[in-house]
């Protein structure tokens, strides 16, 4: 075929709207001073004698954070493609129980779970001297695998309404060209689907990523000390009630900071045009 | 001029609790409004979720707040407090199969839990937290309360009113109290107070005289006596 | 080549050439509309199946019904020899027992989309690799090799690395093309695969499936361009309102048509 | 031990209703407030300019990143504080800001965070072809948004958007800091009155649960309607 | 009809007929690749424009610059005599100063897509009468009697009430002509109107477009349909890689081609 012959342009096309390296544009410079204004007020008129007390629990609290975080994110994750799939596409014979799973996730408060399994669950075990004696039992009398489990089962619930809603969106076309072509199932979930789900799913999933960031702060009431628990406890020793929160915000936004620019990164990695 | 009365809108029962038509009740309630009136004040209670309590007292959203607030240095510098209208001692309550007692060593290898920001979980940080095996912090009490029911902790210290009461319920038939803890002034504190804002010594002179006068002519023991058994006024 | 299609599936020609694809009796309903009513074919390798007729007579869903994108409502489907099995679903409808089956043989057919389908989260190249690699299991290095050289023959090579949303409506055409080339299936199934292009191209593209076809592979393509149908068919099908109205060599169909339909059809063209 | 739920006092059953009323009208306020931020929001990112995108895109990082107490304590305690005392310098009586009204405008905006980023990816899922055609005709931005934008991405954007409902809920407990008595605080106070901490957190959650599927069938129904025009993913 | 095209659009035809459009020396960048490189127009009312060229060449790039679907890297355009204002962005590019104008502007002009692009969430009818009666305020009644008729005219009066997704390919591409059709516009753009259709259909839909360009609309039309160029085109205008080869009356530009490029072109459609 001849006709494409003369193109000297090199193939670079501007595949994404917002690619624009204007970082120093004259609003961000004012923005920046803004903030810059902000956090020297709060440095300046505030109060911050009790930090250095406070450094190891902050550091302790912080880290309990983020791996809970992370943790319970990716489990729930995992666990949220099989039930978005399962409801999108499944037969009843799973789509009911997962249907039925994300209710009751969604429908009860994560306070209450966490409760249950902590309190009621978590109580039944030290009733059997077999689990007593068992190699599990350190681990089962601690708090933080009951942390773990509430708040990845939470997690999964959000996003397997969201996955679900994903999987559906995708064009029927996009499936049908993998199944022409003989894919398996499982290969075009991997291949075809899943990508394309949680590519449109990224901004939604980042959201509840934040969200769930923002759920940790209840394991404090089953004894895991994390960063909010940290800020608390300066509150109720000292009384004073900005300072204290006004850090733990600007941990949260750090940390959101990296979520976003992390889905960010994922999302620009595919090229989509906008209408 | 009315003076609005903050308490804690999470219920503490004996000292502060609705009942279901919203009425709140409790000894705290009945000694802050006996003080009230023996200042002549014109008092209203207004309940605030507990972690908006401060704030709301600095932004004069309430004038005063009586909810079982330990008086310590460092809270010192944020609000003003009263003398103390109450002190109750420091007990620690344990399951009946193990043994242990109040001192550090007794508390060699256990696990203790505190309810966190408490003077209790300070007092057991320094003193304890060499020979214990683990100091677990709870956000109240009755967490502590569950778990030690369930055998995830060996023993809690609080002060004695809210364990003995916990040890007199069906859940709490699995422990004793082992015995008070040796007082420490310095973290224990001089017990608890009416908070203020900082710079109404006015406002404080006259709560702290209407304190020590129904101390004198009798109104404190006869609310107390509804209540409790022992003394809780403290040494 | 010899053609070796019977219009009476009942009496098939005897011929050396294997059957690749045999219909009898295809019905397909959507809901109350009957799309398809009772349409047969068969192609042996080799052969070249011109499909035409009017606006929604049917022939893209009866290029879907035979690999299975959509469920026939009732009739018998035959692909390279292999019968496919079929279950009642109940409601006067029938889906293929076995799930393998159809994945076995729809790896064996290459088709190109009315609307191209391209898959949107890959690029040009990673389209024309991903069966090779994921389900024909071919070496990465050798199906890039082979993806350039086909990007190359429908003269694409530059946009390599592009998405398919940056694509010209032409290119994206090329791009299904040249993934469905890049399986070497024995059956191609082609629905219009050079509307979008212009007449240069359209040559070059026709040039391309006569040269398959004399490698012995077989097409089904559903075609506009009458001048194609007439010159390298094999055979050609009519098909008005979801049945065949008139079929046969190109020759007969085109040089003496029975049907009124047909002859109306034939008219436009010229 | 159920007479303590009991509508009548002394059973806190009328309560916990109450709190469910006062939660519910909370979350509505809230989850209104935060669709329609959130669908200026999101189309701002979309299509507006640098500086239009950049606020927006500080505006999702804080709000959704700073805990909704803090915003709560800064805008109900410290915000109204500031009011009064500039209004007070200026000479003129201070002004009461109502617990509720701020508890609806907090949860509004921090619903509208996360609601600009779900609506975000609804359009960009909408085929890009459909909003040029809307473009092509001569639609203003208003009514494309009207009759295509918001139509087509209704189907991606639901679920999301049922999450974000379902958490508004929820998240009603942070009114209880300015002093108004949803469902959380009812239930906490009841279950620390009677210590029957089991039975009003189970009557909680049963209650929540009750909405939830009220608010799944509803959602059902408009996915379904949402949805017409698009084939089922499923397998012929 | 008097064909009233200047090439050159300093060099105005003078003529009795409105200039509708005027476009001079546009250019369109994506990124590095130069898509337009200075292309000119001037069509005037009744005018029929047809836009040949290959595959990728710029045709659809160009149509959608006319109504700001892609803002034009440089150049000027003019729709009925009204200058569109543009604002450099700063980084090499322009767009449009005033919104509103371009609003007003597009709506007087109709546009049939490559790919269609019906409206997924609207049945075929709410498809038509969406613009008439949400931009130009037809009466819903009014909107739905014009809707029926034109579907009629295209042959689609039984899918009135169906969404587009159950539709052929060339039963949606109808639709979109409709669409165009039903806002009476005084400019069309179609961009390849005709690529999913049967040769029948095809000849149909080309004498509503030449019946229209009688009523003194004007059409800028991309095809790949030669046959039609030279028949009812007034000007032709043969693009190549962003660069118009050779324009002029379509006896000229078929009849005695001057460049290499487009003497092959032709030699491939005969
Ligand atoms: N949004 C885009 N971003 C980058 N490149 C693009 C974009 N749109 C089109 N192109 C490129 O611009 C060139 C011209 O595209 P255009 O769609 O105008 O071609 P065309 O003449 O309409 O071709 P066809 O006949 O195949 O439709 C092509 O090489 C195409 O890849
Ligand atoms: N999924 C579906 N549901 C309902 N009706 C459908 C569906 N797909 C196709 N149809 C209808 O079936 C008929 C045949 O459609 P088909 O796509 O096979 O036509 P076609 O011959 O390929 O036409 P074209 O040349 O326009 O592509 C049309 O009337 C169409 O409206
Ligand atoms: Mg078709
Ligand atoms: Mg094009």
């Amino acid at each position: 075929m001849t006709e494409t012959a003369v193109q000297t342009f090199r193939i670079a096309p501007k595949q994404n709207g917002d690619t624009e390296a204007r970082r120093l544009a004259p609003h961000r410079i004012v923005l920046a001073l803004i903030g810059l204004g902000l956090v020297a007020a709060s440095i300046f008129f505030l109060r911050w004698d009790w930090l250095p007390n406070y450094y190891g629990l902050i550091a302790q609290g912080l880290w309990r954070t983020i791996w809970i975080l992370a943790v319970t994110c990716v489990l729930g994750f995992l666990l949220a493609v099989p039930l978005g799939l399962a409801q999108a596409a499944g037969p009843a014979i799973v789509a009911v129980p997962a249907r039925a799973f994300c209710t009751i996730i969604r429908g009860t408060p994560l306070l209450l779970q966490l409760w249950l399994l902590y309190y009621g669950l978590g109580s039944l075990f030290p009733q059997y001297p077999w689990i007593r004696e068992s190699e599990l039992w350190p681990y089962l009398r601690q708090a933080w695998p009951y942390a773990v489990l509430a708040l990845t089962l939470s997690y999964a619930g959000y996003e397997g309404e969201v996955m679900r809603g994903a999987f559906a969106g995708v064009p029927k076309g996009q499936l049908e060209a993998a199944r022409a072509f003989g894919m398996r199932r499982f290969t075009i979930l991997r291949r075809i689907w899943l990508p394309q789900a949680i590519h449109r799913a990224l901004p939604t999933l980042a959201g509840e990523a934040v969200l769930q960031l923002k759920a940790t702060p209840l394991v404090a009431t089953i004894t895991v000390i994390d960063l909010y628990a940290v800020a608390s406890r300066v509150r109720q020793d000292m009384f004073i009630t900005y300072e204290p929160l006004l850090l733990l915000a600007a941990f949260y936004l750090v940390i959101t900071g990296v979520i976003v620019f992390l889905f960010r990164r994922l999302e620009r990695l595919i090229p989509s045009k906008l209408g | 001029e009315t003076i609005k009365v903050g308490i804690a809108a999470e219920p503490y029962p004996p000292f502060a609790s609705p009942d279901a038509s919203g009425k709140w009740n409790g000894w705290e309630v009945e000694i802050a409004m006996a003080i009230c009136e023996q200042a002549k004040l014109d008092c209203v209670i207004t309940p605030v979720a507990w972690d908006g309590i401060i704030p709301a007292l600095t932004t004069k959203k309430i004038d005063i707040i009586t909810a079982s607030m330990s008086i310590t240095d460092e809270r010192k510098k944020t609000i003003d407090f009263s003398d103390k209208y109450y002190n109750t001692p420091t007990v620690i309550l344990g399951s009946k199969d193990v043994k242990m007692d109040a001192t550090p060593e007794g508390m060699k290898g256990k696990v203790l839990g505190v309810q966190v920001s408490t003077i209790h979980q300070v007092y057991a940080k320094k003193h304890f937290a060499d020979t214990a095996a683990e100091i677990k912090e709870y956000q109240t009490q009755d967490e502590a309360n569950q778990d030690l029911a369930a055998g995830r902790i060996d023993a809690t210290q609080a002060d004695s009113l809210a364990l003995e009461t916990f040890a007199a319920t069906d859940a709490g038939k699995c422990c004793e109290i082992k015995g008070t803890v040796a007082d420490d002034i310095e973290v224990l504190g001089p017990g608890v107070g009416v908070g203020m804002r900082k710079g109404e010594d006015q406002l404080r002179e006259k709560i702290n005289a209407a304190i020590k006068d129904i101390r004198a002519n009798g109104k404190y023991d006869e609310i107390s006596k509804k209540y409790f058994t022992f003394d809780i006024y403290g040494g | 080549m010899a053609t070796a299609v019977s219009a009476d599936p009942l009496h098939p020609v005897t011929s050396e050439q294997a059957e690749a694809i045999h219909v009898r009796d295809l019905h397909k309903c959507f809901g109350e509309l009957e799309v398809l009513k009772g349409v047969s074919l068969t192609a042996r390798d080799g052969d070249v199946v011109a499909l035409i007729g009017g606006s929604g007579s049917g022939k893209s869903t009866f290029l879907r019904c035979i690999n299975f994108l959509e469920n026939p409502t009732s009739g018998v489907i035959r692909i390279n020899g292999e019968d496919v099995r079929m279950i009642s679903d109940g409601h006067g409808g029938q889906y293929p027992a076995d799930r393998r089956q159809i994945e076995r043989i729809r790896s064996r057919l290459g088709m190109v989309f009315q609307n191209f389908n391209l898959w949107q989260h890959m690029t040009l190249i990673q389209n024309v690799i991903e069966v090779p690699i994921h389900v024909l299991g071919v070496k990465r290095d050798e199906a890039i090799a082979i993806g350039e050289q086909l990007l190359e023959r429908v003269g694409l090579s530059e946009k390599r690395d592009v998405y398919p949303a940056y694509l010209s409506g032409g290119q994206q055409q090329r791009g299904a093309i040249a993934r469905a080339l890049a399986i070497q299936p024995r059956v191609m199934l082609f629905d219009e695969p050079t509307s979008a292009l212009d007449p240069e191209l359209v040559g070059e593209v026709l040039k391309v499936i006569a040269d398959l076809a004399k490698e012995g592979r077989t097409m089904l393509l559903v075609t506009h361009e009458m001048k194609f149908a007439r010159e390298v068919a094999s055979h050609v099908m009519y098909l008005h309102n979801g049945v065949v109205e008139e079929e046969g060599r190109p020759e007969t169909v085109f040089g003496s048509p029975k049907s009124e339909r047909l002859k109306q059809f034939i008219r436009s063209v010229s | 031990m159920f007479e303590l739920l009991s509508p009548v006092p002394p059973g806190w059953g009328g309560n916990l209703l109450r709190g469910l009323a006062n939660s519910l009208q909370i979350a509505f306020g809230a989850f209104g407030l935060g669709l329609l931020i959130g669908t200026l929001g999101a189309y701002g990112k979309l299509y507006g300019g640098p500086v239009i995108r950049d606020i927006l895109a500080i505006y999702t990082t804080i709000v959704r990143a700073v805990p909704e107490l803090v915003l709560i304590l800064l805008l109900y305690y410290a915000g109204t504080d500031l009011i009064n005392r500039v209004l007070e310098a200026m000479g003129y009586a201070p002004v009461n800001i109502s617990g509720l009204v701020a508890g609806i405008v907090v949860l509004g905006f921090v619903q509208g965070a996360y609601g600009t980023e779900v609506l975000r990816g609804a359009i960009k899922a909408i085929p890009q072809g459909e909003i040029e055609a809307a473009r092509a005709y001569g639609m203003s931005p208003g009514v494309m948004m009207r009759r295509i934008i918001l139509p087509a991405m209704l189907p991606h954007a639901l679920p999301g958007l049922a999450n974000l409902w379902l958490i508004a809920t929820k998240d009603t407990a942070l009114l209880a800091v300015v002093g108004f008595s949803e469902l959380t605080l009812e239930t906490r106070q009841a279950a620390g009155a009677t210590k029957a901490y089991f039975l009003f957190y189970m009557a909680a959650g049963v209650l929540y649960l009750l909405v939830t599927l009220s608010s799944n069938a509803i959602i059902g129904r408009v996915e379904i309607w949402a949805r017409r025009g698009m084939p089922s993913i499923r397998e012929a």
